[in-house]
């Protein structure tokens, strides 16, 4: 166990040898290290693995329906600007279940992180295919393999127009740590896609898979050309890069509404019947 | 006196804003309107019409016969002249091929194009009709200074006079003198009611008959500093509206049955995390798209079953405007009160009617959030879901009290909010959740009754039929009938106080619903086992109005 | 004789692989299984059990009192050995600190690993069982042929030799002959009956514990030539199977609460675009997510009730894996007769527990599809939804007789399917397609009867609790209680006639439901106004077993 | 009135000067062209005033719900190869309510036509903003003007693989039509937005509007550089590139299943109960 505010007694129920555990811990270093206090942060996610990530950390938590990580947290935001609010999520829940939100929610770009645990399959229902699983790969369902095209989410958040993109790897605790904090910093929509071996499902994109690929976007690498970003995106095979894609200054959500921006969180507005009273005026 | 004009055409002719005028002079001219409107789902074309009827008494129902077509294509005369009265006039442009020994043309739209406006065309017809109807020039003058303003207004109120002075007064009225009424539609009262009651943040997506309430709501939002997003959908709608309770917010969606459909996960959601929500449905006839402009209530079991397994919930329907708005503030306090979703039934004839009632009262809105303080949870590690002898747990939002978290989890849960497996544990909690119920039923409101006390037959209804049964029975009672009527707002959990006492009295009861099998007649029977045979059901996606209830409970008496 | 074991663990441990194989050797032996799972909703880890009761007559419920417990971790014990019988064994691992009389500890992982693979731990350990109830070796050895091949086989059949010769043989038993049945759960009897009736196309989205059925499905998709598509959500799903419908297949899905909710909006839209779909729920306990690996009989209501408006439909819930084969081949003929979505109505338990019953008699499954030929339509353009007594319409597929088209509008529409606003002709739709459930109540059938044909205590019930009642009846009745019972499996329209007749006989009529309202009990009220005051309504997640029936019967009777 | 198999005495219910009248008789004419006859097409749609297009030509169709033109027509395709399955709605229907199934559906890369009715506004509902509004757009739920960054359907299609995607304009019949043939006649998932002027709601992406910004794809563009669609796809504002983004020869959902690729059409399948029976075998 680590040493941060952030840990709980609570025994997980993730198999041993899990990516989740890796991003755990580096969620919970990276919010120790940006000096958080666990009541200022929550935790929104949907079902799933990866989603019981509230559930083993000491902070507030929405762990909510499948697919449906992303609403609440943007509810969350808009009304209360002050808290820091933060999305885990599987792959299946984000980009399956859940790709509507994942889509428009980019386009809101309120001031949140999201951290999604894509291990290629759906674990939690033991084994299915997921939007980002590989063509060929065989499962109950797909029992021929699988004949879909991945989605690319590196691709699509940028084609979105997401203002910070990113990939990281459950194997590397330090460059998730960092990624993560350089996403909880990001003023706008942050998307991190976070490879994590799935020990009992996904025998084919393991620890190995991904270490024997993976490498990290050069230190020059200009995470402000989007076209640039796209193209390395497309990355995809025997070489993963990893690291920061794309990012850039964007307003926010919050930015746009000066009431919000200028004034106090929405939820610490004082709430009073008579201030509706003149628009009575409009129906006479 | 009881007068009834009808303004007919197509989509895009400017009839609504020819309505909303006319209806404002007549209001502060200190009569009471009920302003209803019949259109297709399209932009252009087709025929649509309004029905404006007014009176020095508060009005409940449109009525069929009609005193005045206001005709703006001929096919609104072909469609409605059966139902003018044997005085009854129709006005219509000169250019009209029809003959008919009832109607006046007039050069309508000669004289807008004189005036060098083809558009405004409809306030030339506004200012005839106020000559015909007596009524004051100055206030239409008054009215239109508030729709328009530098050249269009000058050439309104041009085109006013020159509609005044082409025909001579035809209705004699001695007009009453109460001016300060406000006329307004149900979903602007429960767009109001929500804004009264502390709302601060709406997510819905648009979906007829339910827009309404989001856009009145979106047109205070920078006034009032609060937050309307538009979802991607209306699955995120209710998710995000969750989430912003969650965090504290008074928060709302609006929607109809399709949408209300995508919600359905979500209100489970609500119900299992005791967040509260407040839901609009404004039903419309479906199944499916159905008929997206037209009215129905036809969602009653829909929505008292919705979602997988069970939870403490609570639906009130809006029988009228004036209570809409006061129910609306307190659907806010009692989803606060039992942290659970309240889902309000409005349907497309309230939504969209207006109505002139008296100014509402806002010092009796009272926002009770029911939040719990640092003090009311003390030092220990704060339990979101405690088992409490009421059911209730003292709720806290996140980020407001140094020191104590808490999640809230869709999964089955103990007291803190974290999954479990235990059957005990499960049996606790949902125990705990559905004793709310039992608090609920004494906080749910027993049938508004109408008539007689002893009656011999027994009508029951409820929302938006109330305003038509309510003309009705007063007739039927003119008749010396024995008829009483209970018409339901909260109809869940049902309240049985009323229904058992009345159905011991009658020897007929009669259910009077705008849906195919008698939806609150099969709970009724679910609930209480009084068998209700008897049904009027009308499922055309048409209102029902006070003279055909009165026919047809004439027919079967 | 009915001997009980239970086999208890982690996630992970290799427990269903044990009880599968174990089953088969008994189900081959000759007598019949009943084979129940309970699991959490992990993949490694925490505590899951499986019950396997035989017995040479046919069982239909999991019992409470155990014969052996084989332990893979010592929580078993601890949560399991109050259960356990007089003379009951434990078999654990001689590793297991835990010490207790009844304990037989064998050096079952050091034998595992003596052979060279810590995996056939588990074969070891059915080596033991089979020789401790007097099985065959060689049917053992049969069955591991079937599970494994290579070097991996030669290990587990020396880990079944090891393991038989580790004990002796504890009970006695002479086997019956009766070899050729089979034993199938609940999601695979559907799946099959499925493939039976031409299911041609299977779309879903994973949900547990529905993903069974399209498990099952997917797995013959190659050898039939079918196509099983995952989709990306739930909406998509009943989409999909909508448009394969509308294209001619005969199309399904399969999910439980949380992802039929989505479907809600789609199940309007196939009763007004009178396509047909079968959607099979799979109940768990909610709400929301609640408790994913568990059972419930929680949706009904929902079920019956799901979307906006009313349309016509069917509810068949599944009271056995016998009939669930031929219900669900019998769901797509009806489909397709009414055009309608027909609802199926499983559960966990049911869907996770193996029987043994008789083979099924396929000559019985007869594809009935209602299509209507060029000659039935004739040479005038073809109308989809042609107004007839009956309700239904004569129904093509596109693209097969050349010069006909025809559109299908989730708006309501006139007989060409074309988008309409008079509320003549939505009467007429509404009225044809309501039409439908008067002769779809004629197809519906009754519910089983249980027990006595005079009865003072009428039990009532539906689905998987028809098992355990079954077997709790047959035991009132040895008492001498007067009691019967009906157990539903068409449940909406609901057949009123047995249970008119009964609820006359008997004194007390008491429900049991896996719900916490009642909620058959309520449908029931709904329907005929008979009271049904004494509900016993579990809601822990856990299936009735017969002998907690039959307590809580003696208990109120 | 075109002369053509597809015409119907049904009356449209849409404004007089609307887009899609234009649309309508393009694909009339389109398929006119392609000579196919009404009974091999299906045309499917969700709601909206675009979505109406099944109402008013003369072949299959199926007008479904809001969102959801997409899996329908999945379901059709799948089923029976042999139909032409085409589906013509909103952006509102398709980027907004039906994200989802947009997504995914280009993965699935079946043989079917792609035409979305791009209005950037929500037309059938009276004005509110559709995920393509530009930002600052008034309307009376965004009544300080949109905020979200507009959705980039070509992008998004890009970066998602589809195998066609295109973009033309209801104001150029010629160009439309052709773009429609060539999208139908592309074996796999194609893609065409249309620019369609709304004269009731949208005042500012008039026909003027569109016709001043467009210009035609160059002759030697080519279409097959995904990185350089990907960067054409980005130009919007002052200038808006009409034509096929993006073109490549992909295989698709039908060839990776042998049996329906050289088999029947699924449909055409004889059901016979006896099949399954010997799956039975399993059980004992
Ligand atoms: C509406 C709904 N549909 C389906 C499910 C079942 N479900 C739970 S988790 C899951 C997939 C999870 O996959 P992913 O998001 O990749 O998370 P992982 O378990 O791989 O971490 C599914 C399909 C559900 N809970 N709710
Ligand atoms: C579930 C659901 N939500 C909302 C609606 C209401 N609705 C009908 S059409 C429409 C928007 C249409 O916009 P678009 O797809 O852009 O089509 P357009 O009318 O602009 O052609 C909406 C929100 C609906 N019918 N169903
Ligand atoms: S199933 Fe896979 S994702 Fe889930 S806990 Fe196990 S290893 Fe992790
Ligand atoms: S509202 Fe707009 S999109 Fe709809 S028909 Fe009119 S012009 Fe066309
Ligand atoms: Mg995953
Ligand atoms: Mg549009």
């Amino acid at each position: 166990m680590l040493n941060t505010k952030f840990e709980t007694a609570k025994e997980t129920a993730w198999c041993p040898g899990c990516g989740d555990f890796g991003i755990l811990n580096a969620l919970k270093e990276a919010l120790n290290e940006l000096a958080l206090n666990p009541h200022e942060v929550v935790i929104c996610s949907g079902i799933g693995q990866a989603a019981k990530v509230p559930q083993y950390i000491n902070t507030n938590g929405f762990n909510g329906l499948h697919g449906r990580a992303l609403p609440p947290a943007t509810g969350i935001k808009i009304v209360n600007k002050n808290l820091k609010v933060i999305i885990n999520s599987g792959e299946g829940d984000t980009y399956g279940e859940g790709g509507n939100h994942f889509i428009h929610t980019i386009r809101r770009n309120l001031d949140i992180a999201h951290f999604v645990h894509d291990n290629q399959i759906y674990g939690l229902t033991k084994g299915q295919a997921s939007p980002t699983t590989n063509i060929g790969f065989r499962t109950g369902v797909q029992t021929n393999g699988v004949i879909l095209e991945p989605l690319n989410p590196i691709a699509l958040a940028i084609s979105m127009g997401a203002s910070f993109v990113a990939r990281s790897f459950s194997g590397d605790a330090e460059h998730l740590k960092e990624v993560m904090k350089a996403a909880i910093n990001h003023k706008g929509y942050a998307l991190v896609d976070i490879l994590q071996p799935c020990v009992s499902f996904n025998k084919i994109n393991t620890f190995k898979y991904y270490k024997d690929r993976v490498y990290y976007l050069p230190e020059e690498f200009d995470r402000t050309d989007r076209e640039e970003a796209f193209k390395r995106s497309l990355e995809w095979g025997d070489r993963i890069p990893l690291g920061i894609f794309y990012q850039v200054e964007k307003t926010t959500y919050i930015d746009c509404i000066d009431y919000l921006n200028n004034g106090p969180a929405l939820v610490d507005k004082e709430l009073n019947p008579m201030d509706a009273e003149k628009f009575m005026d409009d129906f006479k | 006196m009881d007068y009834n004009i009808l303004l007919g055409g197509a989509a895009g002719q400017g009839m609504n804003t020819i309505g909303d005028v006319l209806g404002k002079v007549i209001t502060r001219t200190g009569y009471y309107i009920f302003f209803n409107k019949d259109y297709m789902s399209r932009v252009r074309g087709g025929h649509n019409f309004n029905q404006l009827r007014f009176s020095e008494k508060p009005l409940y129902s449109h009525k069929e016969k009609l005193d005045v077509i206001i005709a703006l294509n001929e096919e609104t005369i072909d469609k409605h002249k059966e139902r003018l009265m044997k005085d009854g006039i129709i006005v219509a442009s000169s250019d009209f091929k029809i003959t008919d020994e009832k109607i006046i043309t007039l050069p309508f739209k000669e004289i807008a194009k004189e005036i060098g406006n083809v558009k405004v065309f409809g306030t030339v017809i506004v200012g005839t009709i106020i000559k015909m109807f007596n009524l004051s020039l100055d206030i239409l003058e008054d009215v239109l200074k508030e729709y328009f303003s530098g050249e269009i207004l000058e050439m309104n109120i041009q085109a006013a006079q020159r509609g005044y002075e082409l025909t001579g007064n035809r209705f004699n009225l001695v007009h009453p003198n109460q001016k300060d009424r406000i006329t307004i539609n149900g979903n602007q009262a429960v767009g109001l009611g929500a804004l009264a009651a502390g709302c601060i943040f709406f997510s819905g997506y648009p979906m007829t008959p339910g827009t309404g309430v989001m856009n009145y709501i979106a047109s205070k939002q920078k006034e009032l500093g609060i937050v309307v997003e538009q979802a991607e959908d209306e699955i995120a709608a209710l998710n995000m509206v969750l989430g912003a309770s969650f965090a504290g917010a008074r928060a709302m969606t609006s929607t109809s049955g399709g949408g209300y459909s995508l919600m359905v996960e979500a209100i489970g959601l609500s119900g299992i995390i005791e967040t509260p929500a407040v839901i609009v449905n404004v039903q419309r006839p479906g199944p499916a798209t159905g008929l997206p402009t037209r009215t129905a209530q036809a969602d009653l079991k829909f929505v008292i079953n919705a979602a997988q397994d069970e939870i403490p919930r609570l639906i009130i329907s809006l029988r009228h405007a004036e209570e809409a708005f006061y129910q609306t503030a307190r659907a806010f306090n009692l989803a606060e009160k039992y942290q659970i979703p309240v889902t309000i039934l409005s349907d497309q004839y309230l939504a969209d009617t207006g109505v002139t009632i008296d100014p509402y009262d806002f010092t009796k809105i009272k926002i009770e959030r029911y939040l719990a303080t640092k003090e009311d949870i003390g030092e220990a590690p704060y339990k979101r879901y405690k088992i409490t002898d009421s059911g209730i747990s003292p709720r806290i939002i996140p980020g407001k009290i140094p020191g104590q978290v808490f999640m809230v989890d869709s999964d089955e849960h103990d007291e803190f909010g974290h999954i479990i497996e235990s059957g005990d544990l499960r049996n606790q909690m949902m125990e705990k959740r559905m004793r709310k119920m039992e608090l609920i039923a004494q906080d749910v409101q027993e049938p508004w009754h109408l008539g007689n006390l002893e009656p011999e037959v027994l009508l029951i209804a409820w929302g938006s039929t109330y305003g038509p049964i309510k003309e009705a029975v007063e007739l039927l009672e003119k008749d010396d009938k024995k008829v009483a009527a209970l018409v339901f707002g909260d109809v869940w959990p049902l309240p049985t106080k009323l229904i058992q006492e009345y159905s011991q009295k009658a020897k007929k009861i009669i259910s009077i619903e705008g849906n195919y099998s008698g939806q609150l007649a099969d709970v009724i029977q679910e609930k209480t086992c009084i068998p209700i045979k008897e049904r009027l059901n009308k499922y055309d996606g048409r209102p029902w109005s006070y003279d055909e209830i009165y026919r047809r409970i004439q027919e079967v008496l």
